[in-house]
């Protein structure tokens, strides 16, 4: 791997870290929890992000997996949340 | 990141601490978990190999860098399903608990007698 | 769909037999099974295989056009000081039916950018959308049918 | 030359995420901001996806990122739509510059509801 | 095997005595007395044997690791004692069925008793300190049962558990003392311990040793202070007041002493000790039997000043002492027995103990009579009963000591007021004009009246040929003063001696005590004894013992889940800081490299995190833990472990699923504000201390062993490549299986705990 | 390769699994649970004696030597705590069958029994601290939901203030587990207690000893550890707690027994005045609290935490006497307890309270309950000639040889105290007048049958006491003999 | 919250989901993955369903109620470990054996993977039994009543 390449890397992660605070102030900030869903939805995705890009500097494949489950599995969390609000905003069970 | 992760680890388990000190059964319950990542980091700092590949072996052939690891991977794993099951059995308790005094607050939920003083010896 | 699927499974023998299931070699699989597909119909009365692609791949270069295009126009807007689009909310009596078309519909309307699906009516046959970009209703409503509706609909049908 | 492609990829990817996050300081009211994270799910971690792809090209990597596409692709939408629904169902306010609302009819006689005072501030 | 037989019939004959109750009512005391009659038979046949150099004895190991041994001897004090015991164990046995005949409970009480003589019998045959000590308790025990017997009766109850709580009070210390006395003698055989008197004596934990055996010895036998326990302990039915608290219980203390004189006496601590507090008990004992009018309570205070004055003997530790003590004690036992069974007659055929209610007696009850009033003279001293002759060697060892006359004096100040007491208890109650409540009383059945008299009949015959008991009462002597003990010659009349006169005196003065004794109870009544006594201290430390329990209890346990989360959580970190504070200091060879990213996904834990605690939101706080799940699974991404990251994530959104499900029903509440500044303090004080701890663990040299191990052969030997998961399904698939299982019961637990059926019937 | 090691564990599992395939009712579970504690306890009979004659036994879990696979390993001291658990399980079993309803019996009860068994007897028998980690949870989560079991609220409330803790003495247990890690490199007992003495950083093995003892006293109630005891153990079923009593806090005594003379006798200085000062507090604070309880489950229960002052002070002198005196104290203790907790049971039938006010007059109505209660309760207080008299003054040689005076002393003291108590219930239970008169009879065969055999080994073990101060007395040999123990588990090649 | 979309989406991937995690159980000997998120993500699919559908749809698709899941997977991974007993080996002792595959090639086979089965069937009993436990909790009259 050269080594623009790694630093490049380096970068993108530093990036995507940066983008995930900016995310997090969104959830910090609110005002509405329908907000800090979206926001949370938005970490996971960076984090898939994430992972792959830490795939390809550490070449390792496996970690892939890791990505492919969490964006599986993180729009789920985001989606029983969302139904449990539907729900509770409507009062009723 | 090792000594970073330490001192972040413990700010964890001060959350997870002032959390359950909130006189709140939920926020009991979020402290738990809050308690489970702590402890599982805590475990894992174990891991002295820092930027380390996973433990996965190459298809025939040595691995090309130092692995991580996987002993406490395998106890992390271990602690992390039994802490799931714990929680979600708490979480039933709070909520049956939260049904049963129609609060949250702990100050409700005790009926552990004063103790009355005795009768005459 | 299914001939897609078959698709697959020849690129598959093809690279199966040659013990090389390297990505390259599952994609000369893939090509050749595509072309013996074009002249051979698995189903019969199905409309040629080979066409239905075309409509595929003009599809995802319509929606790829769409995407690019908002994408740089939200960029803009976030990147630069001031919000100055004027968001609105509409109405879209759609022409999808099954439950398939209606949900693809609305995931290709939510990818792309500028445009949300919000609500579907219980009928299922009104779709509330989302608007960043779109000056007027009239506008809106045939980009709708043109750009994303009807390619979709002409894949699916 | 691959790593160049990759480079490209993760640029796109990285700038999209990027303004994906800053978008969700900046942008104004819940719809907003969800058009910048379905933005980030298709270009952002599509391009970084890509970028693996591209980067270590075997079939089971391949598979990985088109599986983990699809998913994105047929799964985000639908939270999406959900997130709305419910923000609509909870009553979260419109951006004051949104010129129509068509839906306005159809919640008016839902919103505010008394349940979703705590949801709705979430403070 | 004689003294086992003898034990182990004892202890059946307890054990059978409710079933015999239950076969036959009436014959079932008689022929339970048959038992200790036959023992007492036995035991006295033993006598030439236990006179001889070697006494009989008995050895069978019990818990050789702990010195507990069953180890019986016999020498002339052990069947003095053994044949009170039995003896007077006979006519009580016999009088408890007459005086308990409409009880419900005789069994019982017949059981008890019985138990309480065998495990007497067990105290003064045993030659092991340890069985000994058993004995003892269960002596504490059995006597708790018979004082309570009357457990209706609020009176009855607080006696026994006074009775028991005091005794077993010294119980633990003696058992203390004798273990000590093990430790230093290397033995715990009686008849072995002297050899090691030198190092039990001076040794450097001789003082302990001696404190807590005094302890032990003086609650039990009701010295001054502990005495009070034995007053009330009259609550108990009659027979067992005679038995226990006349002739046998309180006696154990002064058996105990004087089995451990030579060992353990002779120090100045021992003569100061003994002698002071024998004297007090002698002269309060008696002096506050004037206080009262009740029969029992009146001879329980002579008791009292009785127990004292063998304590005092024994203090003065002199051949002639042993002597006086032998004699004085088994005067002492015939008299009071008879005293207090005479009392249960009384009272058995008036329904009043009270002495002012009784009088004339002696028409109705002239057997009674008879045995109270020689009795009485016992008690008095008077020849030619058995008592003179105590007194006379009790004034002859006193006079005797270095120093004497001055004890012999206050020994003397004690027999008056006993000569005093005598006239209340023996001849009042049946002298002068019969009263209302003795109008209708008449002597019930020989049962009653027999015993009493034998026993009065005993101490005047015994008086009368004192040689017939000379050879054993010697024989007991010089089991206290050793083999060269002296000569002992009993006869009532020894010349004119200076004895001689003090007894005279002491009957004079005696007498003016006794005339004067309204003024006297008047004088007491005014001091108000019970309110400043030791009693009144019993009382203050058993409610002071509550309210302090109380209060500690209150505090600590007070039902708060935060209290109990913030002591246990405060004494971790205390027990955390011990180490680190006193051993470790500032971790050293930390690594600091820290790249962007990592710098960035720290952040992002550490804010998260702080938003899940401050917002007020619990929702809020769910999404923040949500952000802290995600990054921590990519914290393992970063380092190197996919399978965490993996688990980590699809347990991160379970739980937030399931709390979601949770929270459908859930208010939205505010966070407590009470004490934030205190939580906040230890928080960070625990989480600070954890860190430092595990900054030395990460300076630690890295331990590569079992990852090596583990990495070179999950591939040939596991067949995995995954080396987390060949770790988990077959290196150490033990944890997994059992990890699963907790999972499988937490879920079962959920389900049980949820499921549609208990919501109905709670709803 | 003694595969008779895992039976302990792998009965009981396997019975609570196919207990729950069972059809939902009382009969054949409880005939499946019977015969399973049954089985347990054979074989634990037959391990003790094993091990009796042939010395440590050792199962590689896979055929993994340690360190790298689990290891199961038992001395004197596992086995005859697998023989006591399954004893005691064994007669909790009969005890539910007389004392649950139908509907009890016919749910996840004796399943949850058995699962915490597995727990239990895998605790005693592993010799990798993580592997104990992992069935102590087992064993925790199965205490949780016997007690929260019927979701009233008192059981609610008991079973949360009981996780909360548990869970935070898991977290704990962890922590202590990675400093170990990093120390030692393993979690194998026998491995990490060869190296611990030799390593270069001392102190994070005395930390890691401080938060085992809280961890360890957390799960044996040992003060300050304590308060989720008096807080739980009075709201579940009778049995339930007689099955605590038995089992739970024992398994935190018992790691303590096993870890700290294997790992950290070499640094005696500070870990061994900290345990006996918990000892004697856990002593004092549990006798005070009984003192102030009027309720006769709770007393009991703060009974439970001055007797495991006893046994950590057995540990915290660390002799031979000492330690052998506390194992034969623990062995009586448990029987006592049990006892006692069974004929609350039976009084609380008998009477339909366990409030002490509301009792009264059974010595004339229920005199076999009396004798059945006094027996346990004098033994309790060490009166003779009962288990407790040798137990209690075992332990009080060892600390007077020990010079511990102040052990000793408040040893003395708290006995004294605890006879105490227990007469104090007798007095109100069975001697005062009652507000009204209890009548009916005692209870079922299978309620008094656990009591009656519980009361004849007190009896026999006070008559008979030698064989078990032997057994104690090789058993803490075993504890102190460290080599054996780290030989037999690393194999010839250490 | 029956949103038709949502069906759809649920109905199309849950093949693939399940699919998915039965890769994830098997090749979890080789790659990241194994038992415990095999059976977690068959949970998540089939919580996915339960969102979009209801509880007795998904009841009906797993069929087996899940404590007796858990218990199977229990005595699955139990007879896993005692296997070994009977030819006098240890517990939990692995044992391997490879099978020629009809294409070239073969396939390793252990009880290690049994084991994992074991672990995959408790996990998804596990989670299922929190969630049909929670959810039906949630429908005043929702739920039968299962025999445990
Ligand atoms: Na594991
Ligand atoms: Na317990």
């Amino acid at each position: 791997m050269s080594g623009w390449f790694e630093g490049l890397l380096h970068g993108v992660l530093t990036a995507l870290g940066v983008s995930s605070l900016l995310t997090l102030c969104r959830l910090i900030l609110g005002p509405t929890l329908p907000d800090r869903v979206v926001a949370l939805d938005l970490i996971s995705l960076q984090l898939v992000g994430s992972i792959a890009v830490y795939a390809v500097l550490t070449r390792e494949p496996g970690l892939l997996n890791v990505a492919l489950v969490l964006a599986i599995i993180s729009s789920l969390g985001t989606i029983a949340i969302s139904r449990y609000l539907f729900h509770s905003g409507k009062g009723e069970p | 990141m090792e000594t970073g992760l330490i001192l972040v680890v413990g700010m964890l388990y001060a959350a997870a601490i002032y959390s359950m000190l909130r006189r709140s059964t939920v926020r009991l319950a979020l402290g738990l978990v809050l308690l489970g990542s702590a402890t599982n980091l805590a475990l894992f700092t174990t891991n002295k190999v820092t930027r380390s590949l996973p433990p996965l072996l190459p298809k025939g052939g040595a691995p090309v860098g130092p692995l991580a690891d996987p002993v406490p991977q395998s106890f992390i794993l271990t602690a992390i399903v039994i802490n799931f099951g714990m929680l979600a059995l708490l979480l039933v308790l709070v909520h049956l608990a939260e049904r049963t005094v129609g609060s949250d607050e702990m100050k409700h939920l005790n009926t552990e007698v004063p103790p009355p003083s005795a009768p005459g010896e | 769909m299914s001939s897609f699927l078959w698709n697959l499974v020849l690129a598959f023998l093809w690279a199966a037999v040659q013990d090389d299931m390297s990505l390259g070699n599952l994609a000369i699989g893939f090509v050749l099974g595509l072309l013996l597909l074009s002249f051979v119909t698995p189903e019969p009365g199905a409309s040629p295989y080979a066409r239905k692609l075309v409509d595929i791949l003009k599809l995802l270069g319509l929606f790829l056009r769409e995407v690019l295009s908002t994408n740089w126009r939200l960029a803009r807007e976030i990147a630069t000081p001031g919000i100055k689009s004027q968001p609105a909310i509409y109405a879209f009596e759609t022409e999808a039916r099954t439950d398939l078309e209606v949900t693809l519909l609305l995931l290709i309307i939510n990818f792309t950018p500028g445009s949300l699906g919000l609500e579907l009516s219980e009928d299922g046959k009104v779709l509330y959308v989302h608007n960043m970009f779109t000056t007027t209703r009239e506008e809106f409503i045939r980009n709708m049918r043109e750009n994303v509706e009807r390619p979709l609909l002409r894949v699916l049908r | 030359m691959r790593e160049i492609i990759t480079a490209v990829f993760l640029v796109v990817g990285t700038l999209a995420m990027l303004l994906a996050g800053l978008g969700m300081v900046r942008l104004p009211d819940l719809f907003l901001r969800l058009q910048a994270t379905a933005k980030a799910a298709t270009v952002g971690v599509g391009g970084l996806l890509c970028a693996a792809a591209v980067d270590m090209g075997s079939l089971s990597v391949v598979t990985h990122v088109l599986l983990t596409v699809l998913f994105l692709f047929a799964i985000t939408p639908v939270a999406t739509l959900l997130i709305a629904r419910a923000a609509f169902h909870i009553g979260v306010p419109l951006w004051e510059k949104t010129r129509e609302n068509d839906l306005a009819e159809k919640y008016k006689s839902k919103t505010p509801h008394s349940r979703a005072g705590p949801l709705l501030d979430g403070k | 095997m004689a003294l086992l037989a003898i034990l182990l019939s004892s202890l059946v004959t307890a054990a059978l005595a409710p079933l015999l109750v239950r076969v036959s009512r009436r014959g079932a005391s008689v022929s339970l007395s048959l038992v200790p009659l036959s023992l007492t038979v036995w035991l006295a046949s033993l006598v030439p044997e236990a006179l001889s150099g070697t006494p009989p004895s008995f050895h069978a190991a019990w818990v050789p690791e702990l010195d507990v041994a069953l180890t019986l001897r016999a020498d002339g004090l052990s069947l003095l004692m053994a044949l009170l015991i039995t003896g007077l164990g006979t006519l009580i046995v016999l009088y408890a069925g007459a005086y308990l005949q409409d009880s419900p409970r005789l069994g019982s009480f017949l059981g008890w008793l019985l138990l309480f003589m065998a495990s007497m019998l067990g105290l003064v045959l045993a030659d092991n300190a340890l069985l000994l000590f058993a004995c003892w308790e269960l002596t504490s025990v059995s006597s708790f049962f018979l004082i309570g017997h009357d457990s209706e009766q609020e009176e009855a109850r607080q006696a026994a558990l006074r009775a028991l709580v005091v005794t077993a009070l010294g119980g633990q210390a003696l058992l203390l003392g004798l273990l000590l006395m093990g430790w230093v003698a290397g033995t715990l055989t009686l008849s072995e311990l002297h050899a090691a008197g030198p190092a039990l004596r001076e040794g450097p934990l001789s003082l302990a040793i001696l404190l807590l055996v005094l302890g032990g010895a003086f609650t039990k036998s009701a010295q001054v202070p502990f005495h009070f326990w034995l007053p009330s302990a009259m609550a108990a039915p009659t027979p067992a007041s005679a038995y226990l608290h006349a002739a046998t219980l309180v006696k154990a203390g002064v058996y105990l002493l004087a089995r451990l004189s030579p060992v353990l006496g002779g120090t100045p601590v021992w003569t100061g000790a003994l002698i002071t507090v024998g004297l007090v008990t002698m002269v309060g004992g008696a002096l506050l039997s004037f206080g009262h009018t009740d029969l029992k309570r009146v001879l329980a205070y002579a008791t009292v000043s009785v127990l004292g004055t063998l304590v005092l003997l024994l203090g003065l530790g002199t051949p002639g002492a042993a002597q006086a003590l032998v004699v004085f004690l088994t005067a002492h036992a015939l008299y009071k027995g008879a005293l207090f069974l005479v009392t249960g007659a009384v009272d058995h055929a008036t329904g009043t103990r009270e002495l002012p209610q009784l009088g004339g007696l002696r028409q109705a009850m002239p057997f009674t009579a008879s045995a109270a009033g020689l009795a009485a003279l016992s008690m008095a001293g008077l020849p030619p009963l058995f008592g003179f002759i105590g007194k006379e060697l009790v004034y002859g060892a006193s006079r005797h000591e270095p120093g004497g006359w001055g004890l012999a004096m206050g020994t003397a100040v004690g027999f008056v007021l006993l000569v005093g007491a005598a006239p209340r208890v023996g001849l009042r109650p049946f002298l002068g004009p019969r009263s209302e409540a003795t109008r209708n009383a008449h002597e019930a059945s020989p049962s009653l009246w027999g015993p009493p008299l034998v026993l009065a009949v005993c101490g005047g015959v015994l008086g009368l040929a004192p040689g017939w008991a000379e050879p054993l009462l010697a024989g007991a002597a010089r089991a206290i003063s050793g083999p060269d003990g002296g000569h002992l010659e009993l006869t009532l009349w020894h010349g004119l001696t200076p004895e001689v006169g003090l007894s005279a005196a002491s009957l004079v003065l005696g007498g003016a005590v006794f005339a004067l004794r309204e003024p006297l109870r008047g004088a007491l009544e005014t001091l108000h004894l019970e309110r400043w006594g030791p009693s009144r201290l019993y009382g203050l430390s058993l409610s002071g013992l509550r309210r302090l329990a109380d209060f500690a209890t209150g505090r600590l346990q007070n039902g708060s889940l935060y209290r109990y989360t913030f002591i246990t959580v405060a004494a971790v970190a205390g027990l955390l800081a011990l180490p680190l504070m006193l051993r470790l200091g500032i971790p050293e060879g930390l690594k600091r490299t820290l790249h962007f990213h990592e710098a960035a996904v720290l952040a992002l834990l550490v804010l998260a995190t702080g938003l899940a605690v401050m917002t007020r939101s619990v929702l809020t706080a769910l999404m923040a833990l949500s952000v802290v799940g995600l990054t921590e699974s990519f914290v393992y991404v970063l380092l190197g472990a996919p399978d965490l990251a993996l688990t980590q994530v699809v347990v991160q959104t379970l739980t937030v699923i399931l709390f979601a499900l949770i929270f459908s029903r859930f208010p939205v509440q505010p966070s407590g504000g009470r004490s934030r500044r205190r939580d906040a303090a230890l928080s960070l004080a625990a989480g600070g201390l954890i860190s430092w701890t595990l900054l030395h663990a990460s300076a630690a040299p890295p331990q590569t062993r079992l990852a090596e191990a583990y990495t070179s052969r999950s591939g040939p030997e596991a067949h995995g490549r995954n080396v987390v998961n060949t770790i988990l399904v077959d290196f150490r698939a033990l944890d997994t299986l059992g990890e699963t299982t907790v999972l499988a019961t937490a879920s079962l637990g959920v389900y049980l705990l949820f499921r549609p059926s208990r919501r109905k019937r709670q709803t | 390769m003694k595969n008779v090691l895992i039976l302990p564990v792998l009965i009981p599992l396997a019975a609570a699994a196919i207990g729950l395939l069972l059809p939902s009712r009382a009969g054949p579970r409880r005939a499946l649970a019977l015969a399973a504690t049954a089985a347990l306890t054979a074989v634990a009979a037959g391990l003790l004696h094993t091990v009796w004659r042939e010395g440590v036994q050792v199962l590689r879990v896979g055929g993994w030597e340690a360190p790298v696979g689990i290891t199961l390993a038992a001395d004197l001291l596992s086995a005859m705590m697998v023989l006591l658990s399954g004893t005691m399980g064994l007669l909790c079993v009969v005890y539910s069958a007389g004392s649950l309803e139908e509907r009890q019996e016919a749910g996840a009860h004796y399943p949850l029994v058995l699962v915490m068994l597995a727990g239990v007897c895998g605790s005693f028998l592993t010799a990798d601290l993580f592997n104990l980690f992992v069935w102590f949870e087992l064993m925790l989560v199965a205490s949780f939901v016997l007690l929260a079991l019927e979701a009233e609220r008192e059981r609610l409330e008991a079973c949360l203030k009981y996780m909360t803790l548990s869970l935070l003495g898991s977290a704990l247990f962890l922590i202590a587990l990675a400093l170990l890690y990093a120390v030692g490199g393993s979690l194998n007992l026998a491995d990490l207690a060869m190296r611990l003495p030799g390593t270069k950083q001392p102190p994070l093995a005395t930390a890691a000893a401080m938060l085992l003892l809280a961890v360890f006293g957390l799960k044996a109630a040992a003060f300050p550890f304590s308060f989720w005891l008096p807080a739980s153990y009075h709201t579940p079923p009778v049995v339930v707690t007689a099955l605590f009593s038995a089992l739970l806090t024992k398994v935190g005594v018992y790691a303590l027994f096993r870890t700290f003379p294997l790992l950290f006798s070499g640094d005696p200085g500070l870990t061994q005045p900290v345990i006996l000062g918990m000892a004697v507090l856990s002593m004092l604070v549990g006798v005070t609290g009984a003192v102030v309880q009027y309720d006769l489950r709770r007393l009991l229960s703060f009974e439970i935490i001055s007797q495991v002052g006893y046994l950590l002070a057995g540990l915290g002198l660390s002799t031979r006497a000492a330690l052998a005196a506390a194992i034969a104290y623990w062995v009586h203790y448990v029987c006592a307890k049990s006892a006692l907790f069974f004929v609350t049971g039976a009084l609380e039938r008998v009477t339909g309270t366990h409030h002490l006010g509301k009792m009264g007059g059974l010595s004339r109505t229920h005199p076999l309950l009396g004798l059945l209660f006094l027996v346990p309760a004098l033994s309790l207080a060490g009166m003779p000639p009962f288990s407790g008299f040798f137990a209690k003054m075992a332990l009080l040689r060892a600390a007077l040889r020990a010079e511990m005076w102040g052990v000793a002393g408040v040893g003395a003291a708290v006995g004294l105290l605890t006879l105490y108590i227990l007469i104090k219930v007798w007095r109100e239970v069975f001697w005062k007048t009652p507000p009204q008169e209890a009548q009916g009879p005692s209870g079922p065969a299978a309620m008094l049958g656990p009591c009656v055999v519980l009361a004849l080994l007190m009896v026999g073990l006070g008559l008979g006491a030698r064989p078990l101060f032997v057994l104690s007395d090789a058993a803490a040999g075993q504890l102190l003999d460290r080599d054996t123990y780290i030989h037999a588990v690393l194999g010839g090649d250490t | 919250m029956n949103s038709v979309v949502l069906r759809t989406v649920t109905r199309q991937m849950t093949p693939v989901l399940l699919q998915l995690s039965l890769v994830l159980l098997v090749r979890g000997h080789n790659a990241p993955g194994g038992g415990f998120v095999g059976g977690l993500m068959t949970s998540a699919a089939l919580i996915l369903y339960l969102i979009a559908y209801d509880v007795q749809t998904v009841r009906r698709l797993v069929r087996v109620p899940p404590v007796r899941l858990m218990a199977l997977g229990i005595l699955v991974a139990l007879g896993s470990a005692t296997l070994p007993l009977a030819t006098g080996k240890p517990f939990l002792r692995a044992a391997w054996t490879k099978l020629p595959l009809p294409w070239g090639g073969e396939l390793s086979l252990g009880t290690p993977m049994l084991f994992d089965v074991g672990v995959y069937l408790v996990v998804v009993g596990a989670t299922l039994g929190f969630i049909f436990a929670l959810e039906e909790g949630e429908v005043p009259e929702g739920g039968h009543k299962e025999d445990i």
